[in-house]
């Protein structure tokens, strides 16, 4: 029930907050509003003015509705420039023409295998191309789409009938009734709409969702914060590509004949055009955008030349006075019920509470799980008092040494210091520790395993958390759903258990939330939850970004010049939160300029020069140090 | 042999087409991190603007100034025309869209595009038309034992001079150096008192007008223009502009030749019913390869 | 002193949130002026607004009694005010002598050739370690090293005014120390009027004539820098207390 | 409670899909309403309009003369953009407006789902450009005919003159992967099959060029390579006249033959009359050829309102086709659907179009298209070729 609540907060029919009267239709809205959209649906072929062809018409909308949808998952949630969506249109139409024109197949039986081979297809496609950025992996997908199309057309093995396509395929037969006449297809596929609706909306309030939400915001910073990227965005395209073969075999089996002519790069643009107007991410605005795209050009019907002239136009002008499309989804100040999880303590005191980690789970562990991660069993011998230790970490680009032969120890439940000149190569050792870059030589040892060269999620994983130099979050989501992406990486729940909401993946969902109130509320940012990120002033960001970290529950904390752009004043409120840290279990390694910062708190530092260490020992050594003093510290002149 | 020196040349003109197309891609998308999908109407409209211009006087520019005079104004014609175009386009469907984002500003230009194909249409018919015979000059000579026709050098000429043009300007001169200051950096470059508007400006009327040239050599070469041949030639062009780097002017120049040669010799050696297939594949290939195309940097993203 | 920068009444919006709450700043001839505060306080957005790359609701600035409202942002280069944004921004891509020219792009006194070039090296007497990197692209110079670019990339147009963002934003102590160093030397040899806006309080302090401190868009306190260094009020919110002894 | 709303719900929906009904033709007074469903926008938009302004045209003639049983014919445009999913919804919509029959439309894959649709609500269609043999071979229609002829014909006319008339040895073919002008290459093919069997030639070239294009040069120097004794292109003529000027700049000298999509004025005018001059093309008699009166009618109306006679054969088929419906529905001497069919599968006597007598085959196909070789003077004509 939730999760229609939620959305219809968000088009201003929710429940009304506060002490309002319950009514039975304010009890009972969610029901209601659902009776009413459905009987409206139902109704629609039966009023007296509907013809046939408007019937036809609003089985067009469906069709494009579906592909909106799925294109919706690969450029709206995760922000991949994907201009070549027909392709996954054209393999579920074809894959059904084939079968069922040659093997006879059911068309309701190639329903999901159409979506089955078009999500596979896209799997094999992708996967090569998927770490390309913006429009690099546009252009792709554009070849994408026209290799599909021009393949078709050369007809190879005889299989697709070349430009003439394929003829005489079959309807939909549901347990012996035949589909074929134009109010019973538009029930339907708009039948099918539902249910992959409903699947989607609980997609989209999952972990999953999420995830492909923080890739689209910042790629980097999901993957350090534990979401592995690649597979999120795959994952992206193979839902995407299932659906839109599903819509490939609704239309094949309603126009019984397909040709390549259908599958243009103009309908992947018409179907980029569908989510932009819609408003990115919003699933009613697909379902709108396609109503737009495919009504718009009916009525205009009869201007003949004249109609795409003003489809054309019609185009700059909802841009113009609509950029972020006809029905965005809103974020900000639905509050936690936005989220759309169940089960969560009436008060925000008790949800904070459950939040609150079990202080075993932030010690080193030497069992082998922690958090339900499976770590990989110790294969070096585990010094209890190190938690990290670097082992001649070198790292080159090319013909220069960014990192030469680096020794790193980091004391379980001690703050170590890096420091040292700018372009030392400081941030360059802490993305080797955290997975970014790979070393040329060396080893880095955690917690008795050798994590050299693993992914930044799965490290993040095993208990290593960043922040950044340059502060990097999720700037358009609410600041419970950027820490939210901290414990991510320790849920386990999949595509299935969120669309069906499985008894333990409400239960992780509700850990996942009450863990980021606790960090929340421990950074004092609570009150801030609903907000977006990006409104959020520059020390505020930091702090949440350091919350986003230690929602991930790890054992070492790495912060990338914490202190950066705070005045003295602020630098003393963040040292006592560090020692405060330090205090509860973790173990903190900072790059750090301010001395005071460094000097104050720290139990140990190193001092890099070069890619080099010049010296290392206790903060009040080191800060005697003469190397240290000429290659970084100076004189002081006053 | 001398086919495959044939379709060398061959593909160089195309290429060279599909260059100077893609040099006003990579320019505006440098600037303005737009992708001006609009941008091979735009080329179809200098097309057109040459035709008219020739065909409205009744040849009167050949007659008067001769085959190669009235090719010059034609060509300068559609310059200024699309220039103008470019520059306009630039007000009405995107400075409104900017600040919505990148995605919002791909749906203008793709409404662009689809209102000037069709405005083509409307103004122009939707027959294909074709430059009159009387105003394409057509001598043929043996350069090095090829056949050639002058017109296939000339545009050649043409092309490599635009293009070294508008390297030296962008790479070599002081308001190039503007230029790319502003593409990455609009408020500093402020700052250093670079007018951005004349940055826009210039890329905006540069960019756009170098594909108006392109189309009056195209449409002389081949004769034939459609309301609808922007698409094929825009996507040719994003296709190459990839393939060399966005952004990057000599990396449009040589995606925009590669794909030339590539077309025309896979097209002559193998097959013309799969050429795109190979082009497109190719391209895939090489940014596998190669993730920010042929000449695109190779740095790192800073963390 | 004569002014040369005058700043009245300044109200600058984000939105519907008010950046700046009507600010009054004035720097004089041949003079420092240290503007601190903590985040968000106001202090880039009064920057931005002289330099006109952040538009303004209500206020004037004057530079020598010339409203500057009447003058195109890309102008102020020409008259003599350069500004060194916070964070550097070098232009990555283009190399460092690139950046340098640019710097004086807006002077049209100083048509490339002589008169530039005898800047530049000027430039690089002040920072030895660009001239080295002359060829090198501005975006893998170390961030120390970009910040003297930028610096000097102002300096080279021969400002009268130069604004100064946070010269010491994540750069090593050292680094700090140095270009501390080349305020204090073109101060008192090129008598160049500089407003500077820092976090570092105790540095901006010591090199400043006068100081103010922005606090949620208004001027907090004013004053004298020796008097706000002992000022109680600016010591516990700005400076911070010697909790730490080294 | 939750999901016995939801099962509830899909039940009702579920059940509404047995009830769906079908809507019935109009009334009697009034001019009989007649389609066109023609691709007035997207890649064939100059087909399609020029179609509209034939069928204008014969529309006007047929008015003056009276109409048909008493009454005017009006004709609605309905668009399908040149491309199927369109055509989908343009077939519905002229179903919707309950017209008596359609005209339409002009390519093969974009005519086949409007004809599924139209076969489905038993409306009489008659195609003017969709020659694909699968449209009346495969389905067998009942409702649906065409005015212009198949590719087989057209395939079998090219193979026996190429062999036969010409003597050429090595052919070859190319098309431009369009629906139209692969069937007719597929169509040609097949019909030189014997004659390659038997020894007496061979196919030495057969691809495909990207329509749209403009530089062709690739191809024609490959096909030069060849040695081609003949050479025929079954494309559009826009791409035609490319190819014709860029292969004789590259040296090849073989007769040139385009199929009927590529003879055309413009055809001419971008090859160059230099070198279009002596070109062939396998066409059903043009309507400059045919002097029946309607055809004279035809060519002088339409001068005066469009400026010239449609530049290309297909247009004039769209003006058959109305003649055709008019013609059976007078024979049948009624509006019902079915009627018309009947007399337009048994009872064409007397009905004349642009291009002559006009009757169909059990399957809807036009009976006796002649083809003829075409060729274009030195001034610019297209005249019947004499050996």
């Amino acid at each position: 029930m939730g999760i229609t609540d939620n959305i219809l907060k968000r088009i201003g029919l929710g429940k009304p907050s506060g002490d309002q009267p319950v009514t039975f239709w304010s009890k009972n809205r969610g029901w209601l509003l659902l009776a009413i959209t459905g009987a409206v649906f139902a109704a629609y072929p039966f009023l007296p003015f509907i013809s046939d062809y408007w019937i036809d018409v609003a089985f067009f909308v469906g069709v494009y509705a579906l592909l909106g949808l799925s294109l919706n998952i690969v450029l709206g949630e995760v922000g991949l420039f994907d201009l070549g969506h027909t392709a996954f249109y054209a393999i579920g139409a074809y894959v059904t023409a084939i079968l069922n024109t040659t093997l006879h197949i059911p068309i309701i039986v190639l329903l999901p295998l159409s979506a089955l081979i078009a999500a596979g297809f896209a799997y094999l496609v992708t996967s090569p191309v998927i770490h390309l950025k913006g429009d690099y992996l546009c252009i792709v997908t554009i070849g994408i789409g026209e290799i599909v199309r021009l393949t078709m057309i050369n007809n190879p093995f005889n299989l697709t009938g070349g430009p003439n396509g394929i003829n005489g395929i079959g309807g939909p037969n549901l347990f012996g009734l035949a589909i074929n006449s134009s109010t019973q297809f538009y029930f339907y596929t708009w039948i099918i709409i539902g249910v992959i609706v409903f699947g989607l909306i609980r997609l989209q309030h999952s972990r999953i969702g999420r995830a492909w939400n923080y890739i689209r915001e910042d790629a980097t910073a999901a993957e350090a914060s534990g979401v592995d990227v690649r597979s999120y965005k795959l994952l992206a395209f193979v839902l995407g590509a299932a659906i839109a073969g599903m819509a490939g075999n609704i239309y094949a089996s309603k126009q019984m004949s397909i040709s390549p002519g259908s599958f243009t790069f103009i309908e992947s643009s018409l179907l980029f055009c569908i989510v932009l107007l819609g408003g990115l991410g919003s699933i009613p605005g697909s379902i709108l955008g396609a109503v737009v795209v495919v009504v718009f050009p009916e009525v205009f019907r009869q201007f003949a030349s004249y109609r795409l002239l003003f489809f054309g136009l019609a185009l700059m002008l909802m841009m113009i006075f609509r950029p972020g499309g006809m029905w965005p989804r809103k974020r900000e100040g639905t509050g936690l019920d936005g989220l759309g999880i169940r089960g969560l303590p009436r008060n925000d005191e008790d949800l904070i509470l459950l939040g609150k980690p079990d202080p075993a789970i932030l010690k080193p562990a030497t069992t082998a799980v922690v958090r339900g991660v499976r770590l990989p069993p110790v294969t070096v011998p585990m010094d209890e008092e190190m938690l990290l230790q670097t082992h001649g970490v070198t790292l080159k680009f090319g013909g220069l040494t960014a990192v030469n032969n680096f020794d790193l120890n980091v004391r379980t439940g001690k703050i170590t210091s890096l420091i040292g000149p700018n372009g030392a190569g400081k941030t360059t050792l802490f993305n080797m520790i955290t997975g970014i870059y790979k070393p040329t030589s060396g080893q880095i040892d955690f917690l008795g395993r050798d994590i050299t060269g693993l992914k930044p999620h799965t490290i993040i994983s095993y208990g290593i958390a960043r922040t950044f130099q340059n502060i990097r979050l999720f700037p358009s989501l609410t600041c419970i759903e950027n820490i939210m992406s901290g414990p991510h990486c320790h849920a386990r729940s999949g595509t299935w258990a969120a669309v069906m909401h499985t008894v333990a993946e409400v239960r992780e969902e509700r850990d996942i939330v009450a863990t980021a109130a606790y960090r929340l509320d421990e950074v004092g940012l609570w009150s801030y939850r609903n907000e977006l990120a990006k409104n959020l002033p520059y020390g505020k960001q930091r702090y949440l970004e350091i919350a986003r970290a230690l929602a991930t529950a790890p054992h070492l904390l790495i912060l990338d010049e914490p202190s950066s752009g705070l005045n003295d004043k602020e630098s003393e409120d963040l040292m006592v939160l560090l020692q405060s840290l330090v205090k509860e279990g973790f173990t903190l390694l900072l790059i750090e300029h301010d001395m005071q910062v460094v000097m104050g708190i720290s139990d140990w530092v190193a001092v890099m020069d070069m890619g080099q260490k010049i010296a290392e020992g206790l903060p009040k050594d080191v800060y005697n140090n003469q190397r240290v003093i000429e290659a970084y510290l100076g004189k002081e002149d006053d | 042999m001398a086919t495959f020196f044939e379709q060398l040349i061959n593909g160089l003109t195309i290429g060279s087409f599909y260059a100077l197309v893609a040099l006003g891609y990579s320019m505006v998308f440098g600037v303005m991190k737009l992708i001006n999908f609009a941008h091979g109407d735009l080329f179809a409209l200098g097309s057109y603007l040459g035709y008219t211009l020739l065909i409205a006087s009744s040849s009167w520019v050949t007659v008067h100034f001769g085959l190669w005079g009235g090719m010059a104004i034609a060509m300068l014609f559609a310059f200024s025309g699309i220039g103008l175009a470019g520059v306009l386009m630039e007000r009405v469907a995107y400075r409104p869209v900017y600040p919505a984002g990148r995605l919002s500003l791909v749906v203008s230009a793709l409404g662009m595009s689809i209102f000037l194909q069709n405005g083509i249409m409307a103004i122009w018919g939707a027959r294909p038309q074709a430059y009159p015979a009387a105003v394409v000059p057509s001598t043929r000579f043996s350069l090095l034992g090829l056949p050639v026709t002058s017109l296939q050098v000339v545009i050649l000429l043409i092309s490599f001079t635009l293009m070294l043009a508008i390297w030296f300007i962008v790479e070599k001169t002081t308001f190039g150096a503007a230029i790319r200051a502003t593409a990455l950096d609009r408020s500093t470059a402020t700052l250093m008192g670079i007018d951005v508007r004349v940055v826009i400006f210039f890329i905006f009327a540069l960019g756009p007008a170098l594909g108006g040239i392109a189309g009056v050599m195209n449409g002389m070469y081949y004769r034939a223009i459609s309301f609808n041949m922007g698409w094929t030639y825009g996507l040719k062009a994003f296709t190459a502009t990839i393939l060399g780097g966005i952004g990057n002017i000599p990396g449009a120049m040589i995606g925009g030749l590669l794909l030339g040669l590539m077309e025309s010799l896979f097209a002559g050696y193998v097959s013309g019913a799969w050429k795109d297939v190979f082009v497109f594949f190719i391209l895939i290939v090489v940014l596998i390869w190669r993730p920010t195309g042929l000449l695109g940097e190779k740095t790192a993203e800073k963390v | 002193m004569a002014t040369v920068l005058a700043i009245k009444n300044l109200v600058v919006n984000y939105g519907a949130v008010e950046a700046l709450k009507g600010v009054d700043v004035e720097l004089g001839e041949h003079d420092i002026v240290a503007v601190l505060g903590a985040n968000g306080a106001g202090k880039t957005t009064l920057l931005k607004s002289i330099s006109r790359i952040q538009s303004i609701k209500r206020g004037s600035i004057a530079l020598k009694g010339l409203d500057l409202a009447t003058v195109p942002a890309f102008r102020l280069a020409g008259l003599g005010i350069a500004h060194v944004p916070e964070g550097r921004h070098v232009f990555a891509t283009l190399t460092t002598e690139e950046n340098l020219n640019l710097g004086a792009y807006g002077v049209r006194s100083m048509p490339a050739g002589k008169e530039l070039e005898k800047t530049k090296e000027w430039i690089f007497s002040l920072f030895p370690i660009l001239k080295e990197r002359r060829k090198q692209l501005a975006g893998t110079l170390s961030g120390g090293e970009q910040q003297m670019l930028a610096i000097g990339r102002g300096l080279i147009s021969k400002p009268h005014v130069l604004l100064l963002d946070e010269p010491s934003l994540g750069l090593a102590p050292i680094i700090v120390q140095g270009i501390f160093r080349v305020i204090r030397q073109i101060h008192e040899e090129e008598g160049v009027s500089i407003l500077l806006v820092e976090q570092n309080a105790r540095k901006a302090l010591g090199v400043a004539r006068y100081g103010y401190i922005l606090e949620l868009g208004k001027i907090a306190i004013e004053g004298d820098a020796s008097d706000l260094k002992n000022d109680e009020r600016v010591r516990a919110a700005y400076l911070g207390g010697s909790k730490v002894n080294c | 409670m939750r999901k016995t709303v939801s099962v509830l719900l899909v039940c009702m929906l579920a059940a509404v899909l047995f009830l769906s009904g079908c809507a019935k033709k109009t009334g009697d007074t009034g001019p009989i309403q007649i389609a066109l469903q023609a691709p007035i926008t997207g890649d064939y938009a100059y087909e399609g309009q020029m179609a509209k302004q034939s069928v204008e045209v014969a529309t006007e003639l047929i008015n003056k003369a009276g109409g048909v049983l008493g009454r005017q014919i009006a004709v609605t445009v309905v668009d399908d953009g040149s491309n199927p999913k369109d055509s989908a919804i343009a077939a519905q919509k002229a179903v919707s407006l309950k017209v008596v029959a359609v005209i339409g439309s002009y390519g093969s894959s974009v005519t086949e789902p409007a004809e599924d649709i139209y076969e489905k609500n038993k409306m009489v269609s008659v195609g003017y450009g969709c020659t694909a043999l699968r449209l009346t071979v495969d389905k067998k229609p009942n409702y649906f005919f065409r005015t212009c002829g198949r590719d087989d014909a057209q395939g079998l006319f090219f193979a026996k003159y190429a062999v036969e008339t010409m003597g050429a040895k090595r052919i070859a073919i190319m098309h431009d992967n369009s629906t139209f002008a692969k069937g007719v290459a597929e169509e040609a093919k097949k019909a030189l099959q014997p004659y390659v069997d038997a020894g007496k030639c061979e196919i030495i070239y057969y691809d495909a060029v990207t329509p749209g294009e403009k530089d062709f040069s690739a191809a024609v120097t490959k096909l030069r390579n060849t040695q081609p004794d003949v050479w025929y292109y079954t494309g559009y003529y826009t791409e035609a006249g490319l190819l014709v000027r860029q292969a004789r700049d590259a040296g090849l000298t073989c007769p040139f033959i385009g199929g009927n999509a590529a003879i055309n004025d413009d055809f001419i005018k971008i090859a160059g009359i230099d070198v279009a001059k002596g070109c062939l093309m396998t066409q059903e008699p043009l309507v400059t050829d045919v002097t029946t009166a309607i055809s004279e009618q035809f060519r002088t109306l339409y001068k005066e309102k469009f400026g010239d006679v449609p530049s290309s054969p297909w247009p004039v088929y769209a003006a058959d086709a109305l003649y055709a419906i008019v013609g059976a529905i007078k024979n049948a001497n009624s509006i019902e659907s079915d009627a018309i069919a009947t007399a337009m599968h048994t009872n064409m006597t007397g009905v004349e179009g642009v291009t002559g007598a006009i009757k169909f085959t059990a399957i809807g196909d036009r009976e006796d298209v002649p083809y003829k070789m075409y060729e274009v003077t030195a001034d610019g004509k297209y005249v019947v070729h004499q050996q």
